[in-house]
């Protein structure tokens, strides 16, 4: 039985690439308002998962359900509209767009003027305008950006096209954010600032799935890891729990064998 | 002695007065001068400069013309613009051009309009005339003209009794072979079969096996030099062997190179046959050409120089009967009666088309060869 | 007529498309661009051809053959190291690239007609106009040399590509371009290597048809059917180009009876639609 | 959210900024428009004729710009929809006798169903489509060659009907010049505002990165559709002028050359740009005018223009153009 704040199920979802299967019956549950990990070494799978719960790949089997509603088959700007949003491994934004202008294409749902409205509109047109700027100012200033925001996005430092994703994905206003390994690329003072933001988010109802490397990061922040390898699923607890669990270890640092030698390894890193 | 220098006072003042009446009269002249039907225009381009030279050397006596020269890269709306130009800016009395039928067919119309004569060297589309312009002619024959001729020759003195049509698909191979198909219906010579081909084609081993299957007497095409050389080319390759009429291909240099020795004993009808013409025009013509570029000149070339004297002879009845205008060349020129060209002698019917020989050739010993002049 | 003779001609108007195929797809996987212009180089590579043979008369046709593809792809490679390489390191759009390409070929073709003239050219050799028997049927001589061509490149091309470090190092840097860099392979010059590569095997085709046909500065049009059959055959993948060329140059020689010839070009580009749409990566593609 | 005073006066300023980009773009419109207006109408003669033709290939270049350099989609078939507004308003003029403005409307429309036809084919991946755009012009240019009934085939149209708009004809070169240039000026200002704002930043954020576009919520296949729709209504539009422009309609105004004109004014011009759209086409139609001795190096130099622009101005003159004027307001500052 599904507990009544589950908000995002996969079951046995699998995706297979001609002979090769990407992701492998991956079965998660993500409960409402907590960030979810989702671990595991390179190839294993992770960046695949997201894009089929977001709808960029279609799924060969399994279902994904959010919200109770199967949204398995559904287009990916479907999803968005009922409340899942996404980033990406190395930020997609729009290259010759200022800061604004990106974040404000977040909003695009938000903003009732259609092709016709636009040409031949003017009242409506202005009113709708000046909401979906202000609405994409208020997601620059949670990120902090707001005052680059006549910048043009080819011009900002890598750690800021991060948190421009991260503000144009929180502009749709989803229930359900995913995000691809939102520190890579960041220093740790960015690293912390990006935490502080997402557990902030998280307080007021939002929930988040993890693609991490960052061990510290994911361990600090998540209520609960999946992990995978070579598509499927070979852990899934509280940090505590995947940090001990001899099949995790075994996943990022070889044999069973070196277990207590990984084992510190993995609490090195945490460290670090 | 003062009767005397009143007479002399009289004529300086006379040819004072000329000299400064005498005008440059500006012409346009238009055609592909770049592009893949570059040499129609630029042949009759060099024919019509030659002619100039002549011209402007006493021909008008005093007056000259001026040769305002544009390149229409074969486009009708390149062709279109160029004209209105001429007669916008440079205030052309008249236009010398159009050699591709598209070209000429969108430049037609601006000359209508602006009511400037154009005269063309080598349109043959029978459209053109159809629309009653009256003023645009040309001294190429109308593609009925070549047509129905040609058709006749087979019949009456090949004595063929079946033809296949080969076809360019466009208006310069369609007119030519509608026509055609109409007199053979009219003159008892059976058509074996059509085939139009895309102008791109380069590959005709598929159709010529068809014709070959339908053994006709002769294999008749109306296309360009390019897929007549193929034809000759891919035919020999595959050992078929009909007599193959190619039209004004024969005349071309490079029509006998792509083909190569399968050009051999193919028959073609020219504009215009260097060394054809027995008049005196088209024996000057011919040795001025060689002493000047040490060759005989081109079909192109001939038609190119004949539009020139047509317009000049034309300007010069028009400025004996009182003046020089736009109105009064176009009288002239569809006044032209038996003038005596370099490519034989030129009449302008009331309907713009043009009564002219056209030399029927054949390739012998890779060179053109007079079959029959017709008339 | 009959079918064996036919399927002949196919086969060698097909081995031509196939090579200037093989050169889309090789570009397509080294730079991620679909290459307008090689065509355009193909019609290089035959006017150069012909100047070969006009300024060196005696030396034999087979020898022509790689010395204008030796410098057509030194003109590749000058293209694609100064033309190509800023616009696809800045991360240009396809739009864009196509848009140079597009470019590039104009250039060419409207700068061979400056140079070699409007009216086509016809090489002047006798190998243009003979004929040798195969089996019973006449074909022209130069079929042959087309097919052995046509057979040494694709060997010699499947030998670079998996026995030389230069094509293991070619492929690894259209695959990966993290392994590349460990290979100490220089992206630009793999690049441009793989473009001037393409531009070679383009001017030998171009070399090998003019015989069959003349050489004009629009010869580059023909590489828009190449270009079907790269995508035919599945852009990319070599072997899919050669089977791609093949497919289109039989098609076309068979399909001209069968089929209105006015619609010829149509026609074309209408299978290949239909293809993509039922098969969306080609006939040699692989899912995904 | 709690925002003191400061903080919300400054971010009145920062949308007087984030809205001087569109007072810009009002601002070239404004001189390119006054520019188009004055010009030809002034000098007259030639040059009227010449701005006749800059207002056709700048409509169609602005139906271009808007699908390619606006959203991305390549088309490299641009010329066949103008060819097929063309036959549409001039065949429903000579057959039926329809005024001008329903026919005008119906090229619109019928290049807009046969672009959306062709934008059936955005399943094919990216590179895939473009040149299924090519074959797409090729078949249509010969379909108006072959379809002889319909068309007149290569012969072409003659016989052009005068334009009659509520009872007044239209027979002057000024009086086609008004038409033509209402028309640009009117879908001229209905891009820019199309441009602005959300639709606008949809297709702009579909060109420069269709995944990313998706994971917001754009609807970026319908969005294609919609795109490619209305360029090719809009070459439409334009290519029913073109005819009583030159009196005469053939197919050979509607070749893969032309398509490749059209992309060349809108690269030189400055792809993304609508006033470079406008520009673009101006040059390309003006300047050989200039250069009639260099008449063979035409192509050749339209070439070297379409790769040195994009190598050297990547976003065209226009872009260029703006880059000045922005380098000149930060030194002004």
């Amino acid at each position: 039985m599904r507990s009544p704040e589950v908000i995002l199920t996969l079951r046995e979802v699998t995706r297979r690439f001609g002979g090769l299967v990407a992701v492998n019956k991956l079965s998660m549950d993500v409960k409402e308002a907590s960030i979810h990990g989702l671990i595991g070494p390179n190839g294993a799978g992770k960046s695949t998962a997201f894009d089929l719960i977001s709808g960029l790949t279609t799924v060969s089997t399994g279902e994904i359900c959010f919200r109770g509603e199967a949204i398995t088959h559904m287009a990916p700007e479907a999803r968005v509209a009922s409340g899942v949003c996404r980033t990406f491994q190395t930020p997609k934004l729009f290259d010759e767009m200022t800061v604004l202008d990106v974040v404000a294409t977040g909003r695009h749902l938000h903003n009732s003027v259609g092709l016709w409205g636009s040409m031949f509109s003017i009242g409506r047109k202005r009113r709708e305008e000046a909401k979906t700027v202000s609405a994409a100012r208020e997601f620059l200033e949670i990120v902090g950006l707001l005052a680059k925001e006549d910048a043009p996005v080819a011009d900002l430092s890598y750690g800021d096209r991060r948190l421009v994703e991260i503000a144009r994905a929180l502009a749709t206003e989803p229930s359900l954010l995913l995000l691809d390994e939102v520190t890579s690329g960041l220093n740790p003072v960015e690293t912390a600032t990006v935490g502080d933001l997402l557990r902030n988010q998280v307080r007021q109802g939002l929930t988040i799935v993890l693609v991490e490397h960052d061990m510290k990061f994911v361990m600090g922040l998540c209520e609960r890891i999946t992990v995978m390898n070579y598509g499927s699923v070979i852990a899934d607890g509280s940090p505590d729990q995947i940090a001990t669990d001899p099949n995790v270890i075994a996943a990022y640092l070889g044999s069973p064998k070196d277990g207590q030698r990984s084992r510190r390894a993995l609490r090195s890193e945490q460290l670090v | 002695m003062v009767l005397a220098r009143i007479g002399i006072f009289a004529t300086l003042l006379l040819s004072f007065a000329s000299s400064a009446m005498a005008k440059d009269f500006p012409v346009g002249f238009f055609g592909p001068l770049s592009g893949p039907a570059a040499a129609y225009g630029s042949e009759s381009l060099a024919g019509a400069q030659l002619a100039l030279e002549e011209i402007n050397a006493g021909y008008l006596g005093s007056d000259k013309i001026k040769l305002i020269p544009a390149d229409d890269t074969a486009s009708p709306g390149v062709a279109a613009q160029a004209v209105q130009r001429m007669i916008d800016i440079d205030d052309v009395v008249a236009v010398v051009g159009g050699s591709t039928s598209a070209g000429t067919a969108a430049a037609i119309e601006v000359t209508k309009e602006a009511k400037v004569p154009q005269l063309s060297p080598l349109a043959v589309d029978s459209a053109l005339t159809l629309a009653n312009n009256p003023w645009f002619a040309r001294i190429a024959q109308s593609s009925t003209t070549w047509a129905e001729r040609t058709a006749e020759w087979l019949k009456k003195d090949k004595g063929a009794k079946s033809v296949y049509l080969l076809v360019r698909n466009d208006n310069f191979g369609i007119p030519l072979a509608d026509a055609f198909e109409k007199k053979a219906k009219e003159i008892g010579l059976e058509l074996k079969g059509k085939i139009a081909y895309e102008p791109t084609s380069r590959e005709f081993r598929p159709t010529l096996a068809t014709v070959a299957s339908a053994k006709p007497d002769y294999i008749v095409l109306w296309g360009y030099y390019t897929e007549a050389g193929l034809m000759a080319k891919q035919m020999a390759e595959m050992q078929i062997k009909f007599p193959f009429y190619v039209g004004s291909a024969i005349g071309i240099d490079q029509y006998r190179e792509i083909a190569g020795p399968s050009a051999e004993g193919t028959y073609g009808l020219l504009y215009y046959l260097a060394g054809s013409i027995e008049t005196d025009a088209g024996k000057k013509f011919v040795q001025k050409w060689n002493e000047r570029y040490h060759r005989t000149p081109t079909q192109y070339e001939g038609m190119g120089y004949d539009a020139m004297y047509v317009l000049a002879d034309a300007m010069k009845r028009a400025a004996a009967k009182g003046g020089i205008s736009k109105q009064t060349i176009r009288d002239e020129i569809f006044n032209t009666k038996a003038f005596q060209g370099a490519t034989g002698p030129i009449t302008i019917l009331s309907n713009g088309d043009a009564q002219r020989p056209l030399p029927m050739a054949e390739l012998v010993d890779g060179k053109v060869k007079l079959d029959t002049l017709l008339k | 007529m009959n079918l064996s003779l036919q399927l002949l001609s196919g086969l060698a108007v097909g081995c031509i498309y196939s090579l200037v195929a093989v050169g889309f797809s090789m570009v397509y996987r080294a730079m991620g661009l679909v290459n307008f212009a090689q065509g355009d180089l193909m019609m290089v590579g035959a006017f150069v051809g012909y100047s070969i043979i006009i300024s060196a008369p005696a030396l034999p046709f087979w020898l022509v053959v790689p010395f204008a593809a030796a410098l057509t792809a030194s003109l590749g490679y000058v293209i694609a190291q100064s033309a190509l390489w800023p616009a696809i390191q800045r991360g240009a759009s396809q739009t864009y690239l196509v848009l140079l390409t597009l470019g590039i070929g104009i250039v060419l073709s409207n700068g061979a007609r400056l140079i070699w003239g409007a009216n086509p050219r016809v090489y002047p050799i006798p190998l243009t106009h003979e004929t040798i028997r195969v089996g019973q049927y006449p074909v022209p001589a130069v079929y042959p040399l087309i097919g052995l061509t046509m057979v040494v490149l694709i060997v010699g091309l499947h030998l670079l590509f998996t026995r030389t470090w230069l094509g293991l190092a070619l492929r690894a840097a259209a695959d990966d371009a993290q392994t590349a860099s460990i290979m100490g392979v220089n992206r630009r010059f793999a690049s441009a290597a793989s473009f001037a590569l393409a531009s070679g095997i383009g001017a030998a085709a171009g070399v090998l048809y003019a015989p069959i046909t003349f050489v004009s500065a629009d010869m580059g049009m023909l590489g828009i059917k190449a270009f079907a059959a790269a995508v035919l055959g599945s852009l990319g993948s070599i072997p899919g180009s050669v089977i791609g060329g093949l497919v289109i140059g039989i098609g076309e020689t068979l399909g001209g009876q069968l089929v209105s010839s006015e619609y010829q070009d149509s026609l074309a580009f209408l299978l290949m639609i239909g293809i993509l749409l039922v098969k969306p990566t080609g006939l040699m593609g692989k899912r995904g | 959210m709690l925002r003191t005073a400061k903080e919300s006066l400054s971010q009145q300023n920062d949308f007087a900024s984030a809205t001087s980009q569109n007072r810009n773009d009002w601002i070239v419109f404004a001189v390119i428009v006054s520019i188009l207006w004055s010009v030809p109408l002034s000098l007259g003669g030639f040059y009227l004729y010449l701005g006749l033709a800059v207002a056709i290939y700048a409509i169609s270049a602005l139906g271009l710009q808007t699908m390619v350099g606006l959203a991305g989609q390549l088309s490299l078939g641009h010329a066949a929809f103008m060819g097929i507004g063309a036959y549409t308003s001039v065949l429903l003029q000579k057959t039926l006798g329809l005024p001008f403005l329903v026919t005008l409307a119906a090229a619109g429309l019928t290049a807009a169903a046969a672009g959306l036809l062709m934008a059936q084919l955005i399943r094919l991946s990216g590179v895939y489509f473009k040149i299924a755009t090519f074959g797409f012009g090729i078949v249509v240019h010969q379909i108006l060659s072959n379809w002889t009934a319909l068309t007149g085939g290569s012969a072409g149209v003659r016989g052009i009907p005068v334009i009659s708009i509520i009872g007044f004809q239209v027979e002057t070169r000024t009086g086609l010049f008004v038409c033509e240039a209402l028309t640009l000026t009117l879908i001229y200002g209905l891009l820019v505002r199309l441009s602005h704002g959300k639709i606008g930043r949809a297709f702009r954020a579909i060109g420069q990165n269709e995944a990313a576009a998706r994971s917001v919520g754009i609807p970026v296949p319908r969005y294609r559709m919609i795109v490619i729709t209305l360029g090719c209504a809009i070459a439409g539009i334009a290519g029913a002028y073109l005819p009583h422009l030159m009196r005469f309609l053939s197919p050979e105004s509607f070749t893969w050359y032309e398509s490749l004109t059209c992309l060349i004014m809108i690269t030189v011009g400055g792809l993304g740009s609508l006033p470079g759209a406008i520009i673009g086409a101006a040059v390309l139609i003006v300047a050989p005018e200039y250069l009639r001795d260099f008449a063979q190096y035409k192509m050749l130099a339209f070439g070297v223009l379409l790769v040195a622009s994009m190598i050297l101005l990547p976003k065209g003159i226009a872009g260029a153009g703006a880059a000045l004027s922005r380098r000149k307001r930060i030194h002004a500052r």
